[in-house]
């Protein structure tokens, strides 16, 4: 009972389109009030939650706000872990070049600039899910 | 009901994204909340985001032949001094409001129901933090 | 006189557009909406599914949505159009009845 | 934008089910009435049904830099005079209610937004009736 | 332009699942409604809408309101006609035997109890809609 | 410590029952509640689905959800266990983290 004091192990889990629905906006809120908190925060794009993070998107047709540049300034936030699933780009015929290129700076390698984005087999998600101390769903 | 917790009584924190009556979500978080505390387990907090948030507006007036959701997180609150946590940043979109809020904003009334707060996401955070459990209930 | 049938929600997360896909009749027209946009991606999984739909069915796509996703009219799948609202509005009058598989 | 309406020119009745913000019906079915009135259709009527409601709440405060979708729906009814009208019970399931509701049910406020009235059923199926096409948007 | 002179022929499609959601409750709620307008309505149960019209429907353990048997006043409200769509039955494993039964009295035939379910192949429902003036979605 | 994942959706409406499914580590359990419960009948199309599951994890059905959809113990496929609302907390403590799939 002393989770106050630990550094717990936060995994954000978004498996849905953006735009059509607003869980990808409000998880990103979530993930950039949470940084403020110093935990070990992952998240997971599964399924639609992929184009979360498709380059490119211009919402100024549909009258949505576009949060998609946020993604890119997570590194900022020291949030450094965005998993993608391999199988579900693979599914909806994406590869990670359709993804906006999302990197951080590493301060303890001279500040190379290094990917935040890592393409996870299925198998790795599933090991990743098994070793955290809270999973938020969106 | 009462009974003193023992060693395997956990803190839960409970997650609540839709709002009433659309979704079953609120229902299902409530029996949940409801269980854990027969159970002799705590409930650190009850978080309302997303939609969950119009689970906090004291103006419904649901079919006198259905049960007011509304209420029943009231009263279980009040019975259990449960902490239920309206987000702001949801509540704004949404149009839930206290009376700080109102006047904040410049609006010329609230709705904010009995035993719930507007309040913040670290509120969610600090849940998972200080929670053995975090139960998400969604669309 | 035909149906504009209208899907909102990807394939991939939900039934509705193959539910739309196997309610055509003759010479009507869907229009794939919001998150429904995804499906027409070339590569994709639900490429096949639309082709083997009614030949003599149209299948739009709303520009707008398709863009705020990240595509574009060269990432759709062959034999698929692209609509923006007044399209739309122009399907719903050129159809008989509108009807969303929601 | 105004011209004349002609042989072709159909009269819609628009069906939101879905609150703002958390699904974008209300968006989709804002920009479809808008491309109709620009090609000289008429709009008979916008019934907001199920959360649909939810968009006609003026307690709503959006973020700066998003769209405040009440105010689009409010503004386009008074610039064309449309008729937006929220289902009474869907409205009073998820406390929505206008100065008249408000006293009938013995809340203390309101939260109707400009340019919406709260009404029955009957208007959804008087919109269907009179309508040439009825568009639904939703979840 | 003369909708308000002319009986119009409507058409509910239920397509979702009771009680995880409100749809099925609003949609009978319109319907109830509407039958005052005396328009030419009918009702699809599609996908799992087919779950609306299970038997034995007991809500009593989720605290939701349990409306499954106004579907059997129907027949009152001069609704009868609730296609079922068979292949959603069969790919459920569910047959007509597990739904309520629903009938209403003809007074064109006597008064005779007839069945208000009609189970419907695709086809027909493919015909159905194309024969609408109005399709509402639920 | 295993992980307890919760379903709430119609399979034959949404992904996120095999989403899930596909998910599972050793030891794992499954909470079907909500319309999930459709999918845990037997005869319908879901009943070999959740038998390629991981043979090393449980599932269940909230059983009162179960009965607001006119379902009994009788109607559910081999295999599979009903809990109540306690028997979900017992799940929830049993397990170190809850995992919900939307």
């Amino acid at each position: 009972m002393t989770g106050q004091s630990k550094r717990k192990k936060f995994l954000y889990i978004n498996r849905r389109a953006p735009h059509g629905t607003i869980y990808a906006l409000e998880s990103l809120e979530v993930v950039l009030i949470g940084a403020a908190f110093e935990q070990d925060v992952s998240l997971a794009f599964i399924d639609d939650g992929v184009y979360q993070l498709m380059a490119g998107q211009d919402t100024s047709g549909i009258g949505v706000k576009n949060f998609s540049k946020t993604y890119r300034a997570l590194g900022d936030y020291e949030v450094r872990k965005l998993y993608v699933e391999r199988e579900s780009l693979a599914e909806r015929g994406l590869t990670v070049e359709d993804l906006m290129p999302i990197s951080f700076e590493d301060e303890e390698d001279d500040y190379a600039e290094k990917p935040s984005i890592l393409v996870a087999d299925r198998s790795e998600m599933v090991r990743l899910i098994a070793e955290q101390d809270v999973v938020l769903s969106f | 009901m009462l009974r003193a917790r023992g060693d395997r009584d956990l803190r839960f924190g409970i997650v609540v994204n839709e709002g009433p009556y659309t979704h079953q979500a609120s229902d299902s978080a409530y029996r949940f909340a409801r269980a854990a505390l027969e159970k002799g387990h705590e409930i650190l907090r009850v978080f309302f985001y997303h939609d969950g948030v119009n689970n906090g507006t004291r103006f419904t007036v649901p079919p006198q032949d259905d049960r007011n959701l509304q209420r029943q997180w009231s009263e279980l609150a009040e019975a259990h001094k449960l902490d239920l946590v309206v987000c702001i940043a949801a509540a704004q979109r949404r149009g839930i409001l206290d009376a700080n809020e109102a006047k904040r904003q410049g609006k010329d009334g609230d709705n904010i129901a009995p035993g719930f707060r507007i309040s913040g996401l670290g509120q969610l955070i600090e849940a998972g933090i200080q929670a053995d459990r975090l139960v998400v209930f969604g669309d | 006189m035909p149906t504009l049938h209208t899907v909102n929600k990807s394939p991939y997360e939900r039934s509705s557009l193959r539910s739309c896909l196997d309610h055509l009749a003759e010479g009507d027209s869907v229009l794939m909406m919001e998150d429904a946009v995804v499906g027409a991606r070339r590569g994709g999984k639900f490429v096949e599914v639309l082709k083997a739909a009614r030949p003599s069915c149209t299948v739009s796509v709303l520009a707008p949505d398709l863009a705020a996703r990240g595509m574009k009219a060269d990432d759709l799948a062959e034999g698929i159009a692209l609509v923006d609202y007044g399209g739309f509005v122009d399907l719903a009058v050129a159809n008989a009845r509108v009807c969303a598989w929601l």
